[in-house]
């Protein structure tokens, strides 16, 4: 709607439609320029960067200690997977020690945040499929009132409702006492009851099914070729977990499953996202159980923050953020500073399908697509 | 992280050096390791592209994946500051074209042969590579008025 | 009070009526809908439950700015709000609102109220279309391809209770009803309530079929472009066809202003279309929307087939009887 | 009004010296009740506008998640008779959640300037406030009054949805005190 619209080929009897940046269903600012025929989508292409903070530029003007709370403002809907990679990618390269009950708080704040993030997905998606003016709307406020729950218990353990600065190089900051331990085990059941009232709203109706069944196919070859990562991969037919394939911090002590599914539509992004949720909830609750005793981090960041250096080196660590594969690439010259921080974000993995998806479909099926990919324009553009 | 033996056969093959996270190779190498590792190796799953800014040189970095041993390789090809252009990997990998296209828009490296080769993050008219160490953080564009005070 | 004197009080008093219901059927559906989603709804806006919201919507937007964008169709694009309003309203005036008693009690009221129900979406397609936007102009379009397709079986079920009563004066429909409501003709009625049910909500641009005002996909659709008073009239205008279409089949279906006698005939009648607008927001606060393509393919496979045996089994039981 | 801003609604105009209809109004004020037969029409209009706020659907980056959290049902703004137009033809009021890069700030530009008059923006957070810590980068404009007149700064990295209403209320407070959009004086 905003930037003015004014092309039209005529030619070819298509009409180019301006979706976004301000758009009700574009998850942001993403920009998608549409060509249609008809209501038929010929040929559409994203245009993104309008949320581009050249958070790449800055990490290499700040010290290391200074950055893990400039990355929680990328992936504004998981922020600590996107510190956690950071400080894992920092802490790989120093050789920095982890104490265990630092590593088990970190998991335990990222599963809370993976389930906060499906909610938020699962409600955005509801407003895509059902409008502001209509049962979209109803499951999106069901959503969000499980999602306070969940910003309730963090707030109380970090200070934030979301934006927790939790992780820092060689551990955490807050720790978890007994009275909120209770409290997150109550709470994981009260949002695992609540699960089948959301899927009732949504999955469970026929129209949802017939508006996300066998929309936005996502074939494995190009699931692969494209190197869409997350609850999207799975969805496709690999059960590819960067949990469980280059397992970090806890969860090599922790049992779980790791839902697939192989229809590759948004459908079965849906059902992935929807079993995420539950084995979350029974994470966080093995979290707790087995929270070992202990310090909380090895170091602490020092008054001169430009005195930490790093030896000279390369790594690139992942963590499987709630849309997937979060990576940071990290080059060091041995200042006090990163000489480069390539950030490897999911949502810039999963966009990237949208050209190959649309076209074939209806207008309907682009929110409903989009919806489904779960992009985070902060976590795209960063 | 990477398989030993794929860095061993692309070391003799294309006369590559392996390297903490995979190999360095040069550049006019770097099309023929890529289709031997999707093809040979079965490294289908792509990962992503960056640039490092070295001294005198710029270079490019690709990671790709096996989707079901999970090891991750990356290639690295050295380009001179004076001569930014290489081969595209968008036709062996997908995904590489917006990864490209992004390294090209931050660092102006240019890809031969890329599908369409764009700026991406910033807009269209833009002038200059921002992550090349030669630019200023806070360069005024558009919107974006004059430096007033001192960058941290 | 005889001739046009008359006529001007009665038309004048359901207008006025019509207007307020219409703007308080937005806050009772904002405040239905809050209950739906675990929220209050209107509140600090006048004391109890903020019942002065709809006052307060319709003075900021009479005093808000009216654009007419450059490149639109000025004549059409003022006019459109008009067409909008104006038949829906127009279309109380054939509602019987007691034994005899109907603004207009013309032999053949039915089929004008329906025509005029239909204009309305006249002034949506000459918004969508005046506007020269490219969203409003899909919405026109998806309308022109619903209208055309929807008209048809709402109308065929509509002709149900018209074979019941044998006439197309409404007064002559609800009177028929005194012995049996027509929604309780076995069968027929029910079948006959349920297709309308749907193509009403398709007419009235609801959730799950609106695909008109697509809101997630087409913004605001057909009303992208207006502000101020003209997007009050057409907002009042939605809202207005709505209870229209709902005054239409109490009248049809539940028997008009027929009821126990200890409530007059208009309370009667009002109790019964507050009753089937709830029965749409309960439909429209818990559904997702179907795609354009899903919503056609009801029409022509589903609706239109069953109205068509419906009409056919309505003829045949009252020749039989 | 002088400066070539825009005329705001109802404001009395009244001859030096002579007893005009303000005088007779606070006289009739003083009976019990009398003050809402004399409901001034500005009054009334400012009264409305601040009911009956509508915002644009427009969120950028991480503030606009705690701005739909606050349209959510715990802290639930339709309350106060705000609901949300995405269309700028029919919103109000701005609610500017997130960074402002370069690339965005001439569309917020156009958007701002398809909005109806009257119309409002509220700055939500450190990012659209002053750009935040990526004051600095060559991507970001350093707040958005670079683009838009802001009538309200709520501060946070991001406002709690408790900041975001007391920000809202203070515009209200603005509305009614009939001050011209886009003067960034607080209405207190």
């Amino acid at each position: 709607m905003s930037a003015p619209i004014e092309v039209v080929e005529r030619e070819f009897g298509e009409l180019a439609l301006n979706m976004g940046p301000q758009h009700p269903s574009t998850h942001g600012v993403l920009r998608l320029i549409l060509h249609l025929s008809g209501e038929t989508v010929v040929k559409a292409d994203p245009s993104i960067g309008y949320l581009h903070r050249g958070v790449e530029k800055l990490s290499e003007h700040l010290a290391y200690d200074q950055l893990a709370p400039v990355y929680e403002r990328d992936d504004y809907l998981a922020p600590t997977a996107n510190s956690h990679a950071y400080c894992l990618a920092v802490e790989a390269l120093g050789k920095i020690e982890v104490p265990p009950r630092g590593r088990w708080m970190r998991a335990f704040v990222a599963e809370w945040q993976r389930v906060s993030s499906h909610l938020v997905w699962l409600g955005t998606l509801g407003l895509d499929l059902g409008g502001a003016l209509g049962g979209g709307t109803t499951l999106y406020m069901h959503c969000f009132r499980e999602r306070e729950k969940i910003l309730d218990l963090l707030e109380e353990l970090t200070g934030t409702r979301y934006h927790t600065n939790m992780n820092m190089i060689g551990g955490c900051r807050y720790d978890l006492d007994g009275a909120m331990a209770a409290k997150s085990v109550a709470l994981s059941a009260e949002i695992a009851r609540a699960l089948p009232e959301l899927h009732a709203l949504a999955g469970d109706t026929g129209i949802f099914r017939e508006r996300t069944e066998g929309v936005g196919v996502i074939t494995k070859d190009l699931a692969l070729s494209l190197g869409v990562t997350g609850p999207t991969l799975r969805a496709s037919g690999f059960p590819t977990d960067i949990r469980t394939a280059a397992p970090y911090d806890a969860y090599p002590e922790l049992r779980f499953e790791i839902p697939v599914r192989q229809a590759g539509d948004a459908l079965a992004r849906y059902q992935v996202r929807m079993d995420e949720i539950a084995i979350s909830l029974r994470l966080v609750d093995a979290i707790v159980e087995g929270l070992p005793p202990g310090p909380l981090f090895s170091r602490k960041p020092i008054k001169n923050p430009k005195a930490t250096k790093l030896p000279a080196g390369e790594t690139y660590v992942a963590v499987e953020s709630p849309r997937g594969e979060l990576g940071f690439h990290l080059v060091s010259d041995g200042t006090a500073q990163p000489l480069r921080l390539k950030i490897n974000a999911p949502s810039f993995a999963n966009l990237q399908a949208v050209p190959h998806l649309l076209p074939g479909g209806l207008v309907a099926d682009v929110v409903a697509i989009l919806g489904s990919l779960d992009p985070v324009m902060g976590d795209v553009d960063r | 992280m990477p398989a030993a033996e794929v860095v061993g056969a692309l070391g003799t093959r294309f006369s590559a050096t392996p390297y903490a996270l995979g190999v360095e190779l040069h550049a006019t190498a770097l099309l023929e390791a890529a289709r031997a590792l999707r093809d040979a190796h079965g490294y289908r799953y792509y990962v992503l592209a960056s640039a490092i800014e070295r001294k005198e040189t710029i270079e490019v970095v690709h990671a790709v994946r096996h989707p079901d041993t999970h090891d991750t390789i990356f290639l690295k090809a050295a380009l001179a500051k004076d001569a930014l252009e290489i081969d595209s990997l968008a036709y062996v990998w997908s995904g590489a074209e917006w990864h490209e296209r992004e390294v090209f828009d931050l660092f102006g490296v240019r890809f031969r042969g890329h599908p369409d080769l764009r700026r991406i993050l910033m807009p269209d008219e833009y002038e200059g590579h921002p992550l090349r160490k030669d630019f200023p953080m806070d360069t005024p564009w558009g919107y974006r008025p004059a430096k007033t005070e001192p960058a941290p | 009070m005889t001739g046009w004197l008359g006529a001007l009080v009665l038309s004048a008093t359901v207008l006025l009526v019509a207007m307020t219901i219409v703007a308080y059927l937005t806050w009772i559906e904002r405040k239905v809908a809050a209950r739906f989603q675990n929220r209050i709804g209107p509140y600090q806006v006048g004391v109890p439950h903020g019942w002065l919201q709809p006052l307060a919507d319709v003075l900021k937007l009479i005093v808000k700015e009216d654009i007419t964008p450059r490149s639109a169709d000025p004549l059409l694009f003022n006019l459109a709000p008009v067409m909008v309003v104006a038949p829906a309203l127009i279309g109380f005036a054939f509602i019987p609102l007691a034994p005899g008693l109907a603004v207009v009690d013309h032999p053949y009221s039915y089929l004008f109220f329906t025509a005029f129900a239909s204009l309305t979406l006249l002034g949506i397609f000459a918004a969508g279309w005046s506007s020269n936007n490219k969203y409003a102009l899909l919405s026109a379009l998806r309308m022109v391809a619903m209208v055309a397709s929807y008209e048809i079986p709402l109308l065929l079920t509509l002709l149900v209770p018209a074979v019941f009563a044998g006439s197309f004066r409404l007064t002559d429909v609800v009177e028929a009803q005194r012995g049996l409501w027509f929604i309780a003709a076995p069968v027929v009625g029910q079948v006959a309530f349920l297709v309308f049910l749907v193509c009403a909500l398709a007419e009235g641009n609801k959730v799950p079929l609106d695909l008109i005002e697509a809101e997630s996909e087409l913004i605001a659709a057909y009303n992208v472009e207006y502000s101020g008073i003209k997007f009050a009239l057409f907002y009042a205008g939605e809202y207005a066809h709505t209870l229209a279409i709902c005054a239409l089949a109490a009248t049809v279906f539940l028997g008009g202003y027929l009821g126990p006698a200890f409530l007059p005939g208009v309370v009667w009648l009002l109790l019964k279309i507050l009753v089937l607008f709830l029965g749409v927001l309960w439909i429209r606060w818990s559904l997702l929307r179907v795609r354009i393509d899903q919503a056609l393919r009801l029409n022509w496979m589903v609706l239109l087939p069953i109205a068509l045996v419906n009409l056919l089994a309505a003829a045949w039981w009252v020749a039989r009887s | 009004m002088a400066d070539g801003t825009l005329p705001v609604l109802g404001q009395p105009s009244k001859p030096a010296g002579s007893l005009g209809l303000e005088d007779i109004a606070e006289e009739v004020v003083r009976f019990p009740g009398g003050g809402l037969a004399l409901l001034h029409a500005d009054t009334l209009f400012h009264w409305a506008q601040t009911s009956s706020l509508w915002p644009l659907t427009f969120g950028l980056a991480c503030c606009a998640i705690e701005m739909m959290a606050t349209f959510a049902g715990r802290y639930d703004l339709d309350r106060f008779g705000m609901i949300l137009r995405p269309t700028p033809r029919q919103s109000d009021v701005m609610i500017i959640a997130g960074t402002v890069t370069i690339k965005m700030a001439p569309r917020i530009r156009t958007l701002y300037d398809q909005m109806a008059h009257p119309k409002w923006v509220i700055s939500m957070g450190s990012c659209a406030n002053s750009g935040d810590h990526y004051r600095n980068v060559y991507s970001v404009v350093p707040g958005v009054d670079h683009v838009i007149p802001v009538d309200v700064y709520v501060a946070g990295c991001p406002p709690t949805p408790e900041a975001l209403m007391e920000g809202i209320f203070a515009l209200q407070r603005k509305i009614m005190a009939g001050r011209t959009p886009g003067s960034a004086d607080a209405g207190r």
